[in-house]
């Protein structure tokens, strides 16, 4: 079989953290090689030093068998070799044509011909059926729009052997079906794929083989249609996991949160509900569907032309997110690295951040003990992997600043914490244990909204659940016997009930 | 009206007693001297000035290196970058260093009261080059004053309008006390002339090109402009290169100090004078004073400098005017009494 | 319509409609300032350091500044004339005062793409450097200069047009040019905009920010030798400040100190409401001691009605 | 052991090297620098600009930075001194030169945090307007205080210990500790960080940012409050450069001039490495035209040999 890129005995370290140990695979031509393992894994820097961002300490990579020094991600570009890297690469101030050929624009002489690019760009998008303006100024687009805008941009770039950081992390179902033909349609024509994602059954939709990484090491290399999902997550976390979606029920309280015929214009209109004590409420939708924009103006993020917020017995608008946090409700962003943590700073000092983090007297004087006993408790309570408390946020692996993000807004003891997106980029028992952290949640009577573009999670972990459509909500009811299918019919505007 | 500075009287009067009383403190400093007859070659001097980076204190430094070197005196000159605050660390540098004696022309006279003040408490001698702090004990004041400076400019210039005419002032820097007080001179000497207006007065920063642009400016203001009076040669050049470059001719421009450029400019007949302000001389004049005072000799609390207004008729005498400090030109010696 | 386009018009004529409102309370306070005379004269005045700024607006972009500008001015005004008083070359004088420039705008640029240490940092260290060697080689004295031909090049012109002028005209559509319209000015607002991502992109970002802060230090060294044939000499004390001018032109003019965002032709506007509001100072005879207020207050009053617009533009469309 | 720390002290110890450094050479060149009446003397010439350091260090953190603590030392100098010499009442001319820098702190801090326009321009336009009031004030003169109490604030000593000294040393014992100890602190470095993360953790993003500006220009009136007292006069003067020596001072201390990181501590020493090279070059009698050279080698040298440190650390370790 054609080998199209191999890696050989590849080794890499940080500061003496050991991160990749002689890893060895290989990819071949018309195959989506899917690369799974836990966080902090090694992935990520497997992939880095492939497309030429980090240097291997040793061992070698091949392209069509020769073996290639990569020092630079333009030479692997040169090599054939393009990466949708995990964390999003765009220039905030350029369009989403500029950004999609950025570094290989056309040009006419020296002069960029923008008005190909933009049309470029939009029979691109065209091909692979999703829609984006070419010529919107990426800094104004959503998450999954700028993720999309990736996928277009490393698709422009026609390589061999395309290499995909947890792509879905932040697309929907749709638009990751649509990807699921790309990816296809790519093998079909002799492309090799690297994909990593920690949705087990994305994997089992896509790709032919699978290389497991645990701790740096390749643990195993399995053939995906002889095997079964559990030997993965066995082969990946070193035990097997029963039962995905764990939800305790718990009797319900008082009402905890109202919100009442809330609007923001052009985001979303009139949306009413309530969330009682011991119940979690999920909130489904399609990308821009307004479930963001909801919930920041519940926060107090953004501002709201109607409507009210109550929190117990206190009536919220247009408040300050610190009003938010004072009477108990707390907010985890979607984008942990932009909105989540400073993340120059430990895991310690994120934990404690926020003024009603209870780490210091009343004089606002720190007391080392409290701020250490938060953290600790926090670094055991979610599993949080690192070194020390001090180790700086940035070094650590999604999953985990995932977690020191929730361990952030849990740590000012909210009545109701909106979680928006919590499992973005988790591995499997990272979820499983997020998911605990919120039936702890419901055990100690709070509320939680959980609004998440996986329906199936949607599904497994919410009492009641909510579906919104370009910012008006078509359905609410409870989660009894409700079905994938039906949510997303909801969720794409199909059926038409209240 | 080349013999300017003698026949002007000298507009800062400086009393009669405050000579005795500097006087009688000399003595007792001369019998301490006495004991260290045998250090008398040697001495270290500090001096700092408030800018190096301008030709007229690079003169001065110029014409102290020679009289420090021909005295074997170590000289230690600083310049202050106009700042008060840096001239006061250094008068404590040299404290610290030890040295024999000190030289200051202040940025700002008030502000460097103090630092002389600590060098008083140290007993080290200071003395002082143009304008005089307004406290401390100095031994002697070289003076030649910002604002004797400006009133004698604006004499001349009043004298080569004939009393008639209109004038704009190229200031230096604001809120810098050289500036001011030769602006304040300036400005008294020519409301004696009631024919005389300054229609302008505009600081440009001693900076040539900054200058340009004010005159460029002016000339699109002002349908007459009769004299240009700028507080140093770099403005007045400046503003010569405006009236050149929009090929005026017949306005008369004096500047400030007496450059090699601005000398050069007098000789071609561009500038019209400019008052030759011997820094050179000066420097000389402040090492001479101050080792002739650590060698026991009783100096006067004030030397009165020399300055003389340097046009076509005077400029071949010009080296000499700004430089000359051979054994014979030391003028200064006669206000020894 | 396209709100990005909406958004850059509007913030053009935020800073325009400062420059207007200007020239309207001229019109009304003097009649001295809408003569040809006056208008080249201004825009002889503008143009030296409205050259600087262009420099100093493409290093911004691309996340830098450069403190050094000033210094770079003097010391190739003083090489130069130097140069051309020993050896009388014109060209010979003019590329040498040029080659200063190219070779402190290296010296920064690598120091600053190869170790990423603040900008801010290295370029007042060498401005300071420079400053030294200037005065050390000058003693702090101007090189004075008789060469009737070179004198032309800075204050010559044509027909009612300053040759600076005709100079700053080109500099601005050349750069304006190559950062609209080339791989290179794409480029700077790219590594301004995320350093991150461009180099991700396969951007040379090291070679790229180089070559920005080798411009920088060409336009400033530029500037200086057209100073130094204006000046008829060649000025250690120039330049003082200058860098203060450019930065303050660039951000009057919309450039976003965190880089990443502005226009050449902003700066443009910058340095012109700069250059013609010390124009109608002096004009308008004001008392020295409110020169620095007024400056001060209509500094503050551009950037906060810029704001206003901006913000006022993009909560509308 | 905690990498984080070792990183730390790495740091501060690549700084303290280059001090170290330089107290050795000055110890071969000269027996006239380690006495105690120089080192007193260092310590007080040290002193006020350090103040102004802390100050600006904390703005820098923010994410910000103060170009108008010149002027301030300046304004707050005349105006204490002229209440001083109208009411004679010492107590009334420190409040109320302070209260000038507070109000000129709150005013840029307003403006800053209110409309995000960038910082460097904002207090570029105060500082210029504030210079001009000063002028205005004192019509360019400075005003002569004889006063012998108010002396004594700034000119007086314990022992071999200069006031000056002690103050400095209080304000960086107890900014320090807001900067390390208390969640003021803590929030001043987050906003640094990542402003929006911090809007989000609930931090009173504007009022924090705000108050930084504030206390940067209540260190800078006390510094003016105090040179008024040692030189016994307001002088209207004062500050210039002040501005550019604080940022150095901090940066060498090893505080990013993005904003989130830096210590008072690291600050101290780019303090006293300034200082001491000033003493040292007036001491070992170098020409001013070179002590430019020096200083500027100097900061460049210490930069780079930070840089090299900190990359070889985070390699190794
Ligand atoms: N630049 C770096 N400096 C120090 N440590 C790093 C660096 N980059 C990665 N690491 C560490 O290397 C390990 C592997 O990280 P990597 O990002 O490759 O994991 P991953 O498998 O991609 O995880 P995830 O599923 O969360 O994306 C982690 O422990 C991480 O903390
Ligand atoms: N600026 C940085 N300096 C040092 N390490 C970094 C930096 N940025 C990222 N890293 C590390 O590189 C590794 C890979 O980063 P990457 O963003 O791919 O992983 P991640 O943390 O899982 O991100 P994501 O939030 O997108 O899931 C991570 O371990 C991260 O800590
Ligand atoms: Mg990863
Ligand atoms: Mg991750």
């Amino acid at each position: 079989m054609d080998v199209l890129l191999s890696t050989d005995k590849i080794c890499k370290s940080f500061m003496g953290n050991k991160v990749l140990n002689d890893i060895s695979i290989d990819i071949h031509k018309g195959e989506c090689l899917a690369l799974v393992g836990e966080n902090g894994a090694g992935k990520s820097t497997l992939m880095k030093i492939i497309c030429g961002i980090y240097k291997a300490d040793s061992g070698s990579i091949r392209v069509n068998g020769k073996i290639v020094n990569i020092n630079r991600p333009s030479e692997a570009q040169d090599q054939g070799i393009a990466i949708i890297h995990q964390e999003l690469n765009l220039i905030p101030n350029l369009t989403v044509a500029q950004n999609i050929f950025l570094g290989k624009e056309k040009t006419r002489g020296i002069i960029i011909d923008d008005k190909n690019l933009n049309s470029e760009a939009e029979l691109l998008a065209m091909k692979l059926g999703v829609k984006i303006n070419p010529d919107q100024l990426v800094s104004t687009l959503t998450v999954a729009e700028q993720q999309i805008t990736e996928i277009v941009k490393v698709l422009s770039q026609n390589a061999d052997i395309i290499i995909m950081d947890e792509p879905t992390a932040s697309l929907s179902i749709e638009e990751t079906g649509q990807l699921f033909e790309i990816i296809n349609e790519l093998r079909k024509s002799g492309k090799g794929i690297i994909y990593i994602s920690h949705r087990l059954e994305e994997i089992y939709k896509v790709a032919q083989r699978i290389c497991v990484l645990r701790d740096g090491r390749l643990v195993n290399t399995f053939i995906t249609e002889d095997t079964q999902i559990d030997a993965i997550v066995k082969s990946m976390v070193g035990q097997s996991i029963s039962e995905f979606y764990v939800k305790h029920t718990y009797e319900v309280g008082e009402v905890a949160i109202r919100v009442e015929n809330l609007s923001c214009k052009k985001e979303f209109y009139d949306i009413s509900f309530e969330v009682r004590e011991g119940e979690v409420l999920g909130i489904a939708g399609l990308m821009g569907a307004g479930q963001t924009p909801l919930a920041r103006c519940i926060y107090g993020l953004d501002k709201i032309d109607s409507g009210s917020i109550v929190i117990g017995e206190k009536k919220l608008k247009n408040h300050l997110p610190s009003i938010s946090i004072a009477n108990s409700l707390g907010l985890v962003t979607e984008n942990r690295k932009e909105e989540g943590l400073i993340l120059q700073m430990s895991i310690k000092e994120n934990i404690g951040l926020s003024p009603w983090a209870p780490i210091s007297n009343q004089k606002g004087i720190i007391n080392k003990k409290k701020e250490n006993d938060l953290a600790n408790h926090s670094i055991e309570k979610y599993d949080i992997k690192a070194n020390s408390p001090h180790q700086e946020t940035v070094l650590l692996s999604g999953g985990n600043q995932q977690k020191v993000a929730i361990a952030k807004v849990l740590a000012t003891n909210p009545k109701v914490v909106i979680l928006c997106e919590p499992t973005r980029g988790v591995d499997v028992n990272g979820k499983v244990e997020i998911y605990n952290i919120m039936n702890q949640l419901l055990e100690q009577k709070k509320a939680v909204i959980l609004i998440s573009s996986e329906i199936p999670e949607i599904l497994g972990m919410s009492d009641r659940i909510m579906v919104i459509y370009k910012g008006r909500i078509v359905y609410e009811a409870k989660n009894i016997d409700l079905k994938q299918e039906d949510i997303m019919a909801y969720a794409t505007g199909g059926h038409q009930n209240g | 009206s080349n013999s300017k500075e003698s026949d002007e009287p000298n507009v800062k009067t400086s009393t009669g007693n405050e000579d005795d009383k500097n006087q009688d403190k000399n003595s007792p400093v001369k019998d301490q001297e006495e004991e260290n007859d045998d250090k008398k070659k040697g001495y270290s001097i500090g001096y700092t000035c408030p800018t190096l980076n301008n030709p007229f204190f690079v003169g001065m430094m110029d014409g102290a290196q020679l009289a420090s070197d021909e005295r074997e005196v170590k000289l230690t000159m600083l310049g202050g970058d106009n700042d008060v605050t840096k001239q006061v660390a250094q008068i404590e540098d040299f404290i610290s260093q030890g040295v024999d004696a000190i030289v200051v022309q202040a940025v700002d006279t008030t502000g460097i009261v103090t630092a002389v003040e600590e060098a008083n408490e140290a007993g080290i001698p200071v003395f002082t080059t143009a304008e005089t702090p307004t406290g401390g004990d100095i031994v002697c004041s070289i003076s030649f004053d910002s604002y004797e400076s400006g009133y004698n400019g604006g004499t001349y210039i009043a004298d080569v309008l004939g009393g008639e005419g209109k004038v704009v002032e190229l200031v230096g820097v604001l809120g810098q006390e050289t500036s001011r007080e030769k602006s304040r001179g300036f400005a008294e000497a020519i409301e004696k002339f009631d024919g005389i207006e300054i229609l302008s007065s505009q600081p440009a920063e001693y900076d040539r090109a900054t200058a340009m642009n004010i005159m460029e400016n002016w000339l699109q203001t002002y349908d007459q402009i009769d004299a240009v009076y700028a507080a140093n040669d770099e403005m007045a050049l400046g503003a010569m290169q405006a009236i050149e470059a929009a090929g005026i001719n017949d306005i008369f421009v004096m500047g400030n100090d007496g450059t090699d450029e601005a000398l050069e400019a007098v000789i071609a007949g561009t500038l019209g004078a400019t008052n030759g302000t011997p820094g050179y001389i000066q420097g000389y004049i402040a090492i001479d004073i101050a080792v002739r005072y650590l060698n026991g000799e009783a100096v006067p609390a004030t030397i009165k400098e020399r300055n003389t207004v340097i046009d076509a008729s005077n400029i071949d005498n010009a080296e000499q005017i700004l430089k000359g400090v051979s054994e014979k030109d030391w003028y200064w010696l006669e206000q020894f009494n | 319509m396209d709100k990005r386009k909406i958004w850059l018009i509007a913030r053009k004529y935020a800073t325009l409609a400062v420059l207007c409102l200007i020239l309207v309370v001229m019109f009304f306070l003097t009649d001295r300032f809408f003569t040809i005379k006056n208008l080249s004269n201004v825009g002889r005045q503008i143009s030296l350091n409205a050259i600087i700024s262009v420099g100093m607006t493409m290093v911004i972009i691309s996340g830098g500044i450069d403190l050094s500008v000033g210094s770079v001015v003097a010391m190739s005004s003083c090489i130069c004339a130097s140069v051309l008083s020993i050896t009388g070359n014109i060209i010979l004088a003019i590329m040498i005062g040029m080659l200063i420039g190219v070779i402190v705008g290296l010296i920064n640029g690598l120091l600053i793409s190869k170790t990423g240490i603040a900008p801010f940092i290295i370029t007042l260290s060498t401005s300071s450097i420079c400053g030294g060697i200037t005065l050390v080689y000058t003693r702090a004295r101007p090189i004075p200069l008789n060469n009737t031909p070179f004198k032309a090049i800075g204050q010559g012109s044509i027909s009612f047009l300053p040759l600076p002028t005709i100079y700053m005209l080109i500099t601005f559509i050349v750069f304006a040019f190559i950062m609209t319209k080339t791989k290179f000015g794409r480029y700077i607002y790219a590594i301004g905009g995320n350093e991150k991502a461009s180099v991700v992109a396969g951007i040379r970002v090291k070679e790229t920010k180089t070559l920005v802060y080798v411009i920088g230090g060409f336009l400033a060294a530029f500037t200086g030798v057209i100073y130094t044939s204006r000046l008829s000499s060649g000025v250690p004390s120039l330049g003082a400040g200058f860098d203060m001018q450019a930065i303050t032109a660039a951000v009057i003019g919309g450039t976003s100190m965190s880089g990443g965002r502005g226009s050449i032709w902003g700066t443009l506007l910058g340095a012109v409401i700069i250059g013609v509001l010390n124009n109608a100072l002096n004009l308008l005879n004001v008392n020295s001691y409110y020169q620095n207020i007024v400056t001060g207050v209509v500094v503050l009053f551009a950037v906060l009605f810029d704001h206003f617009i901006q913000t006022r533009v993009s909560s509308k469309s």
